[in-house]
């Protein structure tokens, strides 16, 4: 299976995903500047970390404009999976692929700690790998990661099974305790933790791995 | 040359954590009649345009498509001939 | 609209002296004219003069101090004198790391300061070709129970997060300490490590007649460039309120910087003549050092090619601007193209500003005029260097007699001490930084050390930053040996082998004889038990004048060390594991409270008393600490600091909520005892035979871990009684409390 | 129950990073015509107080104090009573 990592300027995990996919989940993994304007012969877009463009103006607000976004929005209609995490989810919300933003934690501070997580549907192609109900921890690291939307998304998010995970004990001030969201199609997943710096049990949680043999898994169903 | 100023506010259905926060701070230095704080941006942007109407069509597109998010905020703005140097 | 500003003749500035107000002596002045140049110096040239003969730059009045310093030893690669000191860690890779203060800036913009410092010390490193790793603080600041403390810590730990957040280095470890002497100047002290294939390493030099100088990054402003230092109408301009000279970090550019240095460093270094960042200083400082190393050089640049923010800049103001995220390259001629397409790429500005040449002149032009024309070697290399004069403290030449406080109730004395600041959980600061990114950081703030490991490989790198000023306000000397001691221990607790130090030498100003005599017998300290560990001083940063209304702060030579973890295996942190480990105290304990934070609790705000300390003893212990670990014998280990045995077994019994239940034929003084060389260690019910054969007696077993959270030790004359998960909300509460106190 | 629309902006000789971020935003977006961006702060804060006058000395000490930093900010406001409700 081969994954790409976009690169955007101001990415800073991007090549922990790209390990995570070498070295964690021993599949091919490349990484794309953000000028690149093809995602042919990827079976999965991995959107990373970091603070592109300095997080200046918002998180992810001139990000949605990188070169390689029509291609990302192009591979995203075809069913394949996207996955944003911490300022990739940030920039997926910005971008429309997912609905709601991310606003300031309530504290007003970055806060970087394991979080405990709850799998709250384990049938989407990022967490078939997981048990029903699953507990897990994985960290954060993010300012920015108190997500926002109004009722009526809230409402078709549980309608449609789009919450997937949650917090246990909601650090940041998130509607409904939301830690990730996907599409209403199932193939974009964007989340605050960092499950690509949990692919090892020498650095704390091997829980991260899940994710991405979910992906694995699905991929080698359909394929 | 133009100048646009521009205001970009949250929706009033949106809570504001940094707003909360600011007002917070201000309780806690004493100022207990304040009742509410929200926290916009204001951007000034020069530019270069044929006409008043040209200037403001730009910003009108520059604040739709990258200085507000259409989720959480609105905006306004206030475009003036700069006097030639 | 803009004045044509005059400046100053060179007659005039021999007449009115203004070079005073820029931190020249005037016999310093003096030389220059009369011995260096054989004219008088123009307004530019003084400048030039006065910023790079400032003890900042040229450390005129530490040279003679730092010599002492030991820099030997086998894994030195580089020692001190370029960005940043290399050592060899096998495998030809080698690591890289230096400290540097920003406690002044940080005083007057905490934010601001605090954020430039950490992006001016990863400079230093990638500058070497080095990646960087990790960062560490090490913070002081006075008394919470002061308003104005408690902002100065909110504002410089957001400064730090945000820049090192945004740049994605991880920040791994630090230091915070509290005391009524650093209200007024607090200490920013942040140091940063890098990671390089030896065959990457880059010097700071402008070599090859003819090659060019290139300038790339942020464009120059008037950032940092001090007011005081211009008549006030050369900024009619601005209106004064208007003004501002404060530097802002851009922690964006700084990534971007970064990377693509290290994208030529890797894919061009044959072109890659020389390579350093702009730091204090500014262009003046970079470019001489980079034409004074390559065995006097010349080199000459045409400012007018500096990118510029504002317009009007003058050559004074372009050449000592602190703007930030800077850097000089020195690039082979006829290959410049290669370098300015890749930073093009990156969206940098890159300018080719000036070329070597032969002749050993600094030459600048200027609106088509030479406004700069001095052999290098007069700017650094001719800098007077001066031997101060010492004079030992009078609270040290007649110490006051040693406390013997009387503790009659163990668990409250405990129960304050983790609520003091400087020992209670900094969490609410360190949850604040990125610890992790770059998926490497086995150890997170928290334990002894931190803990990085090398990818790819078995090996990881521990680190640590310590310094109790305290101890080195009652001794100097035996202070510095502690403070390398303490940090070696915390290394070796972690499961490392010390290899090598930086410092910031925080003090006060060497014209106060007692402050240079501090300087001078702690770098004699610290040279001692350097080459005891074999850990050489390899870079460091000296921060002088550190004073508020004439009183100095303690002083403070802050460690910073790294230790190299040679298998994965060995990494070890400071909590127990499980319920019915033994647990030991390995070293002697003695009724040291001299400058402790018992004595502190106690009401005595200032140290007093001697204190008491044993290199050999020290050695020993963390010899054996270190081959306990290497033989698997160790659940845990944890070095007794500030707080001694009490704060220690608390501290180790939080993270898996765990109990424990002992006897000790210590007094309940002593269980809070500041003596030297101890650690804490736990033990697995199958491993104790053969810890105790190789331990003899040097470890004590002071009991077992237990399930419930019931903390109880007997000691000679009493007892502690405590619920661990009581201790532990007491200790991690207290620091967010009290920095939200309102008064 | 007054109303403060208060402005913070950097002082011209500070880098304003943000600025030039957004700027080049726009220049890749086309909008070859900006020439510059800053980005500065809006607050709105309501207050009870007794006079206007009143109102304006809170503001202005909260802003000394809180909303810009000395440093390199600077900030303008306006005061404006509201019409009970
Ligand atoms: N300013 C800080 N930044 C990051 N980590 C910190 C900071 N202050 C303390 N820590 C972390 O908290 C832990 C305890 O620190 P400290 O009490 O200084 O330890 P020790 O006494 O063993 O040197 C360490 O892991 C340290 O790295
Ligand atoms: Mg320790």
């Amino acid at each position: 299976m081969k994954f790409a990592v976009i690169s955007f300027p101001g990415s800073n995990c991007d090549e922990d995903l790209y390990y995570a996919i070498v070295d964690g989940l021993k599949e091919e993994a490349e990484i794309i500047p953000h000028t690149s304007t093809r995602l042919d012969g990827f079976d999965a877009v991995l959107v990373p970390g970091g603070f592109s463009y300095g997080d200046y103006l918002r998180t992810g607000a001139i990000a949605k404009f990188a070169p390689v976004m029509p291609a990302l929005k192009a591979f995203a209609a075809t069913g394949k999976p996207v996955l944003g995490i911490c300022n990739g989810f940030q920039i997926l919300t910005e971008a429309g692929l997912l609905p709601g933003s991310l606003q300031h934690n309530t504290n007003m501070q970055f806060i970087c700690e394991p979080e405990p997580l709850r799998v709250a549907n384990h049938n989407t192609m990022f967490t078939n790998d997981f048990a029903a109900d699953a507990h897990i921890t994985l960290p954060i690291a993010h300012g920015e990661g108190n997500y926002y939307c109004d009722a009526d998304t809230l409402a078709s998010l549980k309608a449609n099974n789009q919450i997937v995970f949650t917090y246990s004990d909601n650090p940041n001030g998130s509607v409904d305790d939301i830690a990730g969201i996907m599409n209403e199609q199932g193939n974009v997943l964007g989340m605050m933790p960092h499950p690509e710096r949990a692919v090892e049990s020498l650095l704390g949680s091997s829980d991260g791995l899940g994710v991405f043999r979910s992906l694995l898994a699905t991929f080698t169903r359909t394929v | 040359m133009f100048l646009a100023q521009i205001h970009v506010t949250y929706k009033p259905s949106i809570l504001d954590p940094q707003g909360v926060a600011i007002k917070n701070a201000m309780h806690r230095l004493s100022f207990n009649g304040v009742d509410a704080v929200t926290q916009g941006k204001y951007f000034e942007v020069t530019l270069n345009a044929d006409s008043k109407d040209a200037a403001e069509e730009q910003i009108d597109t520059i604040c739709d498509t990258l200085l507000a998010n259409p989720n959480m905020e609105t905006y306004r703005y206030d475009v003036k001939e700069l006097a030639n140097q | 609209m803009q004045e044509l500003r005059t400046e100053p003749t060179p007659e005039q500035i021999r007449d009115q002296k203004p070079y005073k107000d820029w931190g020249l002596s005037e016999d310093e002045y003096n030389l220059i004219s009369t011995k260096l140049l054989h004219r008088l110096p123009n307004y530019t040239e003084a400048g030039l003069f006065a910023a790079m003969w400032s003890e900042h730059c040229s450390y005129k009045n530490s040279k003679h101090v730092l010599r002492k310093f030991w820099n030997k030893g086998s894994r030195v690669i580089m020692g001190p004198g370029e960005g940043a000191g290399v050592l060899d860690i096998g495998d030809d890779q080698a690591v890289v790391f230096k400290a540097e203060s920003h406690n002044h800036p940080s005083f007057v913009e905490p934010y601001e300061g605090a954020a430039t410092g950490v992006g001016g010390i990863i400079r230093d490193i990638f500058s070497m070709g080095a990646k960087p790793i990790a960062s560490l603080d090490s913070l002081r600041f006075g008394e919470l129970s002061d308003p104005k403390n408690r902002y100065l810590v909110d504002e410089v730990v957001r400064g730090i997060a945000a820049y090192g957040n945004c740049i994605g280095i991880p920040t791994v470890g630090g230091e915070i300490g509290f005391d009524s002497v650093y209200h007024g100047n607090p200490l920013v002290n942040v140091m940063c490590v890098g990671l390089m294939n030896q065959e990457d390493l880059k010097k700071g030099r402008a070599t090859g007649t003819g090659n060019s100088i290139i300038y790339v990054g942020a464009k120059t402003g008037r950032d940092g460039i001090n007011g005081a230092t211009f008549a006030s109408n050369e900024f009619s301009e601005e209106k004064e309120a208007d003004r501002s000279a404060v530097q802002v970090g851009d922690p964006f550019m700084e990534k971007l910087l970064t990377d693509a240095c290290l994208e030529i460093i890797h894919d061009h270094s044959d072109i890659l003549m020389g390579i350093q960042d702009m730091g204090a200083a500014g262009l003046v400082s970079s470019s001489a050092e980079m034409a004074s190393k390559a065995n006097d050089s010349g080199l000459t640049m045409n400012l007018d090619l500096v990118p510029q923010r504002k317009p009007h800049m003058n050559g004074y103001e372009i050449m000592l601007s602190e703007s930030q995220e800077r850097m000089l390259l020195c690039v082979k001629k006829g290959e410049e193209q290669t370098v300015l397409d890749i930073f093009a790429r990156y969206e940098l500005d890159a300018v080719v500003v000036g070329h070597v040449t032969d002749d050993g002149m600094y030459k600048l032009t200027q609106h088509g005029e030479v406004v700069t024309n001095v052999p290098v070697s007069t700017l650094v290399d001719d800098v007077p260097e001066y031997v101060h004069e010492g004079r030992k403290p009078q609270h040290i030449v007649s110490p006051a007699k040693n406390d013997r406080p009387d503790i009659p109730d163990a668990t409250a004395t405990l129960k304050a001490l983790l609520q003091q600041p400087t020992i209670a959980s900094k969490k609410p600061v360190f949850r604040q930084y990125d610890a992790q990114v770059q998926a490497n950081t086995v150890v997170t703030p928290g334990s002894d050390a931190a803990v990085v490991r090398v990818r790819h490989t078995n090996k990881a790198l521990a680190m640590t930053t310590d310094c109790n000023g305290r101890y080195i306000y009652l001794d100097p000397y035996q202070g510095g040996e502690i403070a390398v001691s303490e940090a070696a221990r915390n290394i070796v607790a972690a499961g490392g082998t010390p290899i090598g130090i930086t410092d910031c030498l925080n003090f006060g100003s060497p014209d106060n004889p007692e402050s240079y005599w501090s300087l001078d017998q702690s770098v004699q300290g610290i040279a001692k038990a350097c080459e005891l560990f074999d850990t050489p001083v390899i870079s460091g940063n000296v921060s002088m004048y550190n004073e508020t209304d004439g009183k100095a702060i303690y002083p403070t030579p802050m460690i910073g060390m790294v230790g190299l973890i040679e298998d994965l295996k060995y990494i070890t942190t400071q909590d127990f594991k499980q319920a019915g480990d033994a647990v030991y105290l390995i070293g002697d304990t003695g009724d040291d409270f001299s400058g402790s934070e018992l004595q502190k609790l106690l009401g005595q705000t200032t140290p007093s008393g001697t204190i008491r300390f044993d290199l050999d003893t020290e050695n020993a212990n963390q010899q054996l600490v270190k081959q306990a670990i290497r033989d698997g014998l160790l659940q845990s280990a944890h070095d007794l600091s500030e707080g001694g045995l009490g704060v220690a077994l608390a501290e180790a019994l939080f993270d898996r909520q765990l109990g424990f239940k002992g006897t000790t034929k210590l007094t309940n003084r002593q269980l809070f005892a500041e003596t030297q060389s101890r650690f804490l260690v736990s033990v697995s019910a199958e491993k104790q035979a053969a810890f105790e054969t190789l331990a003899g007696d040097k470890a004590v077993q002071l009991g077992t871990t237990t399930a419930d959270a019931a903390v109880a030790l007997t000691t000679a004359d009493g007892e502690l009684n405590a619920d661990s998960n009581e201790l532990n909300e007491l200790y991690g509460g207290a620091l967010a409390c009290l920095l939200k106190s309102k008064d």
